[in-house]
């Protein structure tokens, strides 16, 4: 018996233990993952592709390629368009240099009209043509061509079509997506030619879909039905009007496609589109109320737990929410100075370190103040209050009154595509992931650790635990800790999706006790249910009443609901529960 | 919770004895007795340091502080020292008003640099128009206001907003016809956007090829908005007027990023979004978005260059927090000309007294930091400006990547909208007032 | 004590210190400040400045707000952590009435036209009466007030559930007037005003005018809510806040009493809020901010629950701190105030008016 | 024997009330307690369940008029719950409640099954503890309790001797002005039977009132509840046998939710169900 209470003691500390390195595991396998996407999605990898074909060498280029080449030395929209369009026909793979960089605003020219690049990796300025470089150049004195995004929505397709015939198929695959999105007629050529060579059936695919939206112009019947038909089983609502525009008549009421079958297939894609996109809109209705519900649930988890489970109005609970975001803010600072080749592992780091801290928070605020106040429920949001105005001016002491920059990792940035026309961006993603991570934790601690266990004899009768031997003191001092820390978890998401600054934490205040209240004390799977009720009605209601109305109407069904069942979604059971 | 802390914020404890034991002698006084040749003149900074505006405000104090030390560095105005009065309202809209009141009577200030919401301006202005002051409000706003007791050194619409939809309507630009506005639910995004959609309908763009979406202040879910951008942005070519405030951005941006709207399919254009703003976000998903402002910190010209220099020594010297994070931005530049505008019209009229001032700002030239020489209007108490395009870089500045060909003059009454169409804004006699359609001789006070 | 004065104790409503006190408080309020201000020429020493007339009018109306929240949460141990939308609503109703005054010619406020209104919309009818808008005042947050507190008490819902709905309720309202659509002025509110009842704002007789119509209120209705709780109506109240179900089964109901109290709570705080706007000159949804309505329940708290002078005490004292903290230590003064709020908490749970009481019974 | 009898006279005046009342017609008067028929609590199969647990099953009880009945029976038997459901905390999900033979008390909410004549003391004394012994009474005082009769109300020269004589009963006359906060346990149990008496109930629950008395209190008490029976009903629940058994005449056993046995003392503490689920645990 004896051995079995001490053994029993130790399970927490090594029940957070293991957790954490679980998290920390859990998070490493979800960076290889990311890493992985990022490499089929040609993320970085591609990156380094481009910086190689970005490489200025000394060498000479064709006359004709100079020639046009040179004609980006100007300020004129339409003479940069028009080179472009004819380096697109030139396909000339040397112009590509130059091309990138004009893309990424390394392009200069000097007042003789020579064009320059800055070199990529060592800034050094060469001559565009010859590869030469020119020390005698500063940046400051040289003129940028013009580049507005009429021109880059030429430039990169046309950058796609030079690149398309690359060896590496990382860089073919991202530049045959690129033509899928924006192909332009002088490509047509181009394409043809990659789809012969090509012998990946994704990049085929693409350059299929590329070539189909070109030939819906074409003049061939058959090459026609073909196109509407390809582009049809894309489903892409950015499709939709080419394919609209085949059904439609003209002004004298003649059909602008003669062809009836072609007329059919192109209803009928369009009809696919519509279906699609209804579907969508209620798939992302549901996704986009999970990812909100889930970071109402974490903003409240902690509070659960101190207000539903122990009764304290916490009041500071949203400058928690805080101090778990600055810990982030902290740890990336840290990051960047001592690791900065980790620097992408930051976040796994903080969530640690933000339990850890704000749950110090929270054991320094129940130590020094909120023990005193067990007796006068109401009288602890007072303290609370003047706990959480301390907070926040701390803070801005400490950080100034401005916003800090949280910076998501790498692989915590980008999106997921849930369905064609869902996406959900992937630290939304992270954080509904991160939402069960925190539940389960919550749940282990309340359900397989010594502590939970003496936590519920304590919160359902004091008097009797302690009766029995709980140090009744101790366990609300945990208990408060782990809740503070739980918050403290709730803010190193919050970071990732919203500004960190001194008054984030009182954005959360009101929703949170909500999502607690309606969750129904006492019980931890109540929070679940409410945060993820009303992630999911806002979201539901938001395209037909707009953001705002969407707020007030479910505040006010919330309103209505603890009318109506004033102990929330879960009641305690019981007939006691009244009194 | 900021807008409420310093409502009744009116004065120290020292001021108060001192308004309490001899205020009487300050109102009876000085009023009628003339400056002492060698008294400073005083000037009125009324910039929240606390509060939701803190994170635009503190700067603009800031700046003013430079200005007004560079100008004591050079002799001063009329052979006396300027001295700066600093109050803070705390983002408390009745608080503007309150110190206002509290400058112009107890502090007797001579000029008021301040405010940067339409609401604390409009707090203000009554308080201004009583006692007769003169204050210089350097932020671009939604216009539809001319009064005679204030300078507008910012942009009116037609100085920011319609040449940014004339730019995406255009060639250049990308050619938009199907416009979404998106902005948060206040006074200057909803006029400027009636305005726009007044402009937009009159180039020939009906309705339906028009959305207007607002959202609530600090609003940090753009997911529904931005999965209707996508969809909207099917039905053509389309653009972003953005006129979301401060914070709320940063989702916005996110998400647009998230869903991949590419700001070459969907260019944003941006009429909040300054340096000062980009300091605390993570600029990578707002990278080739832009923004349309009469000044840009990035902007290549021997008067930004000492500009820049001279608040990044300044910054430098006070011990500023930032350091050298800290940046330059539009109304800072409005600030800055602003209290230059007014020294050179002190010089001019060899007076601080508001009337005189007044009529010597009329006119006022100086050369801005945007490289063109802005001058005051001689009518309307706006400046006139020049209009930049900027897209946003990785580095959190902006590159100009259109401009107009000279300085556009205000017009605080829009043309496009149907109300003010016929109004003017003219304190040359015979109109002597803000907001009629013919001469007036009246003052109205 | 004999058994009598037992007996007639529980009608009368204060003793003769009390009523001494009350009437030099009154006296102070009513002739001493207008004279320092109207009569005293300015430039004595002695003249009180425009703006502190301004100020003490706008604490006045601060603590006929604290007044009220002292009645339910003092004496009926309802907590209202959303008592900023009722003094809103009252504020609103002024304002309404304010603005159309001032658009009296012709013509309307910006944010009507945003809506595309060409006339003044229904729920702004009978605003431009100033006879309807005092009836308004009463019965906006009353009936707001009636509804919410129906629903909730019958319900039974109470302590913490109940104070966490009614900042749901306020958190609602403010994001409902934050909408333009709601017609109310959105984020702005409304402001921009000219006149009340032909007086022109911001005079100074206009100023004295308001401060004395609000040291008036604050009196009568500290005179009101101490009769009420030195009554009968009192006693029971207190019971509800005690042990509630033990008067149920004693044959009270509480829903009546408690709707009651809520209430005549509600409407004094509307008053107060239509008492403020026109000394502030803008009314917007802030004050309907969580923030601010947690914070009238720290004035209570800090001078006292259950007291009523000592609700007064703690709004005066809170304001008066932060008005001087926020300008003599703008940096510190977070620090100041949330430090006496816990201070107060932990070592005075009955307030600056238990502390006085203490201390009176130390000496005697 | 004689229970069945009764219990079957009872069965049939039921069924005449019911023919009465609830098919031909309902009488205006449903404030008076109409006791003719001798009984003046009808509780007929009321089954009460919590999450599927239940609390009462089917339980059947008549209380006479004047009657003092102890309620006994283990922890979980439903005694509370017996007492909630007669005083309109709890509703039942089936069965009938009837006080007397005219008012449902399934219909009637808390306040109102007080004012109509039941009393109800808790297990833990609940008196106001930021009122005096006096004021205590006063608001427990038999009276209207409409809000506005209480803001303009005046106790009567009547009424005062009436607080006078329950204070004398209850033994609190020097105490009347004392917080009752800061009275002993003991006396705050008094108090509360005292308020009790002020709102002169037809019936009275009384829940546990020794626990946690001395033998002397305990004593008292008892004298005090048998001198109450007769004039009042009283059902008292107790846990203390030897208290029931000093003032019981009639003794109910309750077992999971329903009546296992009746009778007096001696012959419930005979019954081998009850000894085996009760007492045998006991003795």
């Amino acid at each position: 018996m004896w051995n079995g209470t001490r053994l029993r003691t130790w399970t927490l500390p090594c029940a957070l233990l293991v957790l954490l390195c679980g998290a920390d595991a859990a998070a490493d396998t979800a960076v290889e993952q990311a890493e992985e996407r990022a490499e089929a999605l040609g993320g970085d990898p591609e990156g380094a592709i481009e910086e190689e074909l970005a490489v200025v060498e000394e060498r000479d280029l064709a006359s004709d390629t100079v020639e046009i080449l040179n004609r980006l030395a100007t300020d004129d929209l339409g003479t940069i368009q028009d080179a472009i369009g004819e380096i697109a026909v030139l396909r000339d793979a040397d112009a590509l240099p130059t091309l990138l960089a004009l893309q990424d605003r390394r392009l200069y020219y000097t007042e003789g009209g020579t064009l320059i690049i800055e070199d990529a990796r060592d800034r050094s300025l060469r001559e565009a043509a010859t590869g030469e470089v020119r020390e005698d150049l500063k940046t400051a004195e040289l003129s940028q061509p013009r580049l507005t995004n009429p021109i880059r929505r030429l430039l990169r397709p046309t950058i796609g079509a030079l690149q398309i015939f690359s060896d590496d198929q990382v860089a073919r695959r991202a530049a045959a997506n690129e033509l899928a999105q924006r192909p332009q007629p002088e490509m047509r050529e181009a394409i043809v030619e990659a789809l012969e060579g090509e012998t990946n059936a994704e990049i085929e695919r693409l350059l299929n879909i590329a070539l189909a939206q070109l030939d819906l112009d074409s003049d061939d019947d058959a090459r026609r039905l073909e196109a509407v038909k390809t582009v049809a089983t894309v489903r892409a609502g950015r499709l939709r009007s080419d394919l609209a525009a085949l059904t439609r008549r003209d002004a004298d009421g003649e059909y602008i496609e003669p062809v009836a079958e072609i007329r059919a297939a192109a209803a009928e894609g369009v009809r696919a589109i519509d279906n699609r996109r209804r579907l969508a809109r209620i798939a992302s209705d549901f996704v986009f109320g999970m990812s909100m519900g889930s970071v109402l649930l974490l903003a409240a988890m902690g509070l659960a737990i101190i207000f539903g489970l122990m009764g304290v109005i916490n009041m500071a609970h949203g400058e928690l929410l805080m101090v778990g975001a600055y810990t982030t803010f902290m740890t990336q600072a840290l990051f960047a100075l001592w690791l900065p080749q980790h620097f992408n592992y930051y976040l796994v780091a903080a969530v640690p370190l933000a339990f850890l801290v704000t749950g110090a928070v929270g054991i320094a605020m129940e130590r020094g103040v909120i023990r005193f106040l067990y007796d006068r429920p109401l009288e602890t949001l007072l303290a609370t209050w003047g706990i959480s105005l301390i907070l926040i001016q701390s803070v801005r002491w400490l950080f100034g009154a401005q916003n800090v920059g949280v910076a998501s990792p790498t692989w915590f940035s980008g999106s997921v595509q849930i369905m064609q026309g869902v996406t959900l961006s992937t630290s939304r993603v992270g954080v509904i992931a991160f939402a069960i991570f925190v539940v389960a934790l919550v749940w282990i601690l309340m359900n397989r650790t010594r502590l939970g266990l003496e936590v519920r004899a304590v919160m359902q009768n004091r008097d009797m635990a302690a009766a029995l031997g709980v140090p009744a003191r101790r366990v609300d001092m945990w208990t408060f800790g782990v809740g503070a820390g739980v918050a403290g978890l709730g803010g190193v998401a919050l970071s990732q999706i919203v500004n960190v600054g001194p008054e984030m934490g009182q954005n959360y205040i009101v929703d949170s006790f909500m999502v607690v209240v309606l969750g129904g004390v006492g019980n931890l799977l109540g929070p679940v249910f409410s945060a993820l009720g009303i992630g999911v009605t806002t979201k539901f209601l938001e395209p037909a009443t707009g953001a705002v109305l969407a707020t007030i109407l479910v505040f006010a069904a919330i309103i209505l609901f603890i009318q109506w069942r004033p102990q929330g979604i879960f009641a305690p059971k019981g007939r006691s529960a009244d009194d | 919770m900021h807008s409420k802390t310093t409502r009744h914020a009116l004065m120290s404890a020292p001021a108060f004895y001192r308004a309490a034991a001899g205020g009487a002698m300050a109102l009876g006084l000085a009023a009628t007795s003339t400056a002492q040749a060698n008294d400073p003149i005083k000037v009125g900074i009324l910039h929240s340091l606390s509060g939701t505006m803190a994170i635009s405000e503190t700067s603009l104090r800031d700046v003013a502080l430079m200005t007004i030390e560079h100008i004591n560095e050079q002799g001063g105005l009329l052979g006396r020292e300027l001295e700066p009065v600093v109050m803070d309202p705390g983002s408390d809209w009745p608080t503007y008003a309150e110190q206002a009141r509290e400058m112009l009577e107890r502090e007797r200030v001579d000029i008021i640099f301040g405010s940067w919401t339409s609401v604390s301006r409009e707090a203000v202005l009554p308080v201004l128009e009583e006692l007769n002051g003169l204050m210089f409000y350097p932020v671009q706003y939604e216009g539809e206001e001319s009064s005679r007791n204030i300078f507008y050194t910012g942009a009116a619409p037609n100085q920011q907003t319609i040449p940014a939809v004339e730019y995406l309507m255009s060639d250049v630009g990308g050619g938009a016809e199907r416009f979404y506005l998106v902005g948060t639910d206040y006074v200057f995004p909803r006029t400027t956007n009636r305005i726009v959609r007044a402009f937009l309908n009159d180039q020939g763009i009906p309705d339906e090829d028009i959305e207007e979406v607002y959202t609530p202040f600090g609003h940090g879910d753009f997911q529904t908005i931005v999965d209707d951008i996508g969809s909207f942005a099917q039905g053509g070519p389309t653009a972003v007027i953005n006129t979301v405030n401060g914070d709320a951005n940063v989702a916005f941006y996110q998400e647009l990023a998230n869903q991949g709207i590419d700001p070459i399919d969907v260019p944003v254009m941006a009429t909040s979004v300054g340096e000062e703003e980009l300091r605390g976000m993570d600029t990578g998903p707002l990278t080739g978005h832009l923004a349309a402002w009469n000044y840009f910190m990035s902007i290549n010209t021997p008067e930004n260059d000492k500009f820049t220099e001279r608040w990044m020594d300044y910054v430098e010297d006070k011990g500023l927090s930032g350091g050298s994070d800290r940046v330059t931005n539009d109304p800072m530049e409005a600030t800055h000309m602003g209290i230059r505008i007014w020294a050179q019209a002190v010089k001019q009229a060899g007076t601080t007294d508001v009337d005189a001032v007044r009529q010597a700002v009329y006119g006022q030239c100086v050369d801005s930091p945007s490289g063109f020489e802005v001058c005051m209007d001689e009518e309307n108490h706006h400046l006139h400006k020049p209009v930049i395009i900027g897209e946003i870089q990785p580095d959190g500045q902006f590159a100009p990547v259109w401009e107009t060909d000279d300085v556009v003059r205000a017009e605080p009454w829009s043309q496009y909208l149907e109300g003010s169409k016929n109004k003017v804004a003219n304190w040359r006699y015979p109109y002597v007032c803000g907001d009629c359609e013919e001469p007036n001789h009246d003052l109205g006070f | 004590m004999q058994p009598q004065f037992a007996l007639s104790r529980v009608g009368r409503l204060h003793s003769k210190t009390a009523w001494t006190i009350l009437a030099v408080l009154s006296v102070l309020a009513l002739v001493v400040v207008p004279v320092l201000y109207w009569v005293v020429p300015p430039d004595s020493p002695f003249h009180m400045p425009g703006w502190m007339v301004t100020l003490a009018g706008r604490f006045l109306c601060l603590a006929l707000v604290a007044l009220a929240l002292d009645l339910i949460w003092g004496y009926t141990g309802i907590l209202s952590l959303g008592h900023g939308v009722f003094f809103a609503m009252g504020g609103y109703v002024m304002g309404a009435h304010l603005t159309r005054i001032a658009y009296a010619d012709g013509g309307l406020p910006n944010f009507l036209q945003w809506l595309d209104y060409s006339d003044w919309p229904w729920y702004w009818a009978g605003f431009d009466s100033f006879l309807f808008t005092l009836v308004m005042i009463g019965l906006v947050p009353g009936v707001l007030a009636f509804i919410f507190g129906f629903l909730a008490f019958r319900s039974r819902v109470r302590g913490v559930y109940f104070a966490i709905i009614t900042q749901a309720l306020t958190f609602g309202g403010m994001h409902l007037f934050f909408r333009t659509e709601t017609g109310f002025g959105g984020d702005t509110g409304l402001t921009d005003f000219d006149s009340l009842l032909g007086f022109e704002l911001g005079t100074p007789g206009f100023r004295l005018g308001l401060f004395l119509a609000s040291a008036v209120v604050l009196i009568l209705a500290y005179l009101l809510c101490r009769w009420i709780v030195t009554s009968k109506l009192g006693r029971v109240l207190t019971a509800i806040r005690d042990a509630e179900s033990r008067l149920r089964f004693t044959g009270y109901d509480p829903l009546r009493y408690k709707l009651f109290v809520w209430v005549v709570s509600a409407v004094l705080c509307g008053i107060a809020g239509a008492l403020y706007v026109p000394q502030t000159g803008v009314i917007n949804p802030s004050e309907m901010a969580p923030p601010a309505s947690i914070e009238m329940a720290i004035w209570v708290a800090l001078g006292g629950r259950g007291t009523l002078v000592g609700a007064i005490m703690g709004a005066g004292i809170v304001n008066v701190v932060k008005t001087w903290a926020t300008s003599a230590y703008p940096d510190l003064w977070l620090f100041i105030l949330g430090g006496i709020f816990i201070g107060v908490t932990l070592f005075l749970p009955k307030g600056v008016a238990g502390l006085m009481r203490r201390r009176k019974g130390g000496e005697a | 024997m004689n229970t069945l009898t009764k219990s079957l006279d009872d069965f049939r005046e039921l069924m005449r009330r019911d023919q009465v009342f609830d098919i031909v017609n309902r009488p205006a008067d449903t404030t008076t307690v109409d006791t003719t028929h001798g009984i003046v609590l009808y509780l007929e199969g009321i089954t009460k369940s919590f999450d599927g647990f239940k609390a009462l099953d089917d339980l059947t009880l008549y209380i006479h008029d004047g009657e003092l009945r102890c309620i006994i029976g283990p922890n979980g038997a439903g005694k509370t719950t017996l007492m909630d459901v007669i005083t309109g905390k709890t509703r039942p999900d089936t069965g009938s409640a009837w006080f007397g033979s005219r008012i449902d008390l399934l219909r009637l909410k808390e306040h109102e099954v007080a004012q109509r004549g039941i009393g109800r003391k808790f297990q833990k004394p609940t008196v106001y503890e930021n009122h005096t012994v006096f004021e205590n009474l006063e608001l427990a005082m038999h009276t209207d309790r409409g809000l506005l009769k209480s803001i303009g109300w005046r106790l009567t020269g009547e009424q005062l001797d009436r607080v006078h004589e329950v204070l004398e009963l209850i033994g609190l006359t020097s105490r009347r002005d004392t917080q009752a906060g800061l009275l002993s346990h003991g006396q705050k149990q008094w108090l509360e039977i005292g308020s009790l008496l002020m709102q002169n109930p037809r019936l009275l629950l009384v829940d546990e009132p020794v626990a946690g008395l001395s033998g002397q209190e305990t004593e008292a008490t008892a004298e005090l509840l048998t001198g109450l029976a007769g004039k009042h009903s009283v059902v008292v629940v107790e846990h203390d046998m030897d208290f029931v058994r000093s003032i019981a005449r009639e003794v109910t056993v309750l077992h999971q939710g329903s009546v296992l046995a009746e009778g007096t003392m001696d012959k419930v503490q005979n019954d081998p169900k009850v000894r085996e689920v009760y007492l045998g645990e006991e003795e």
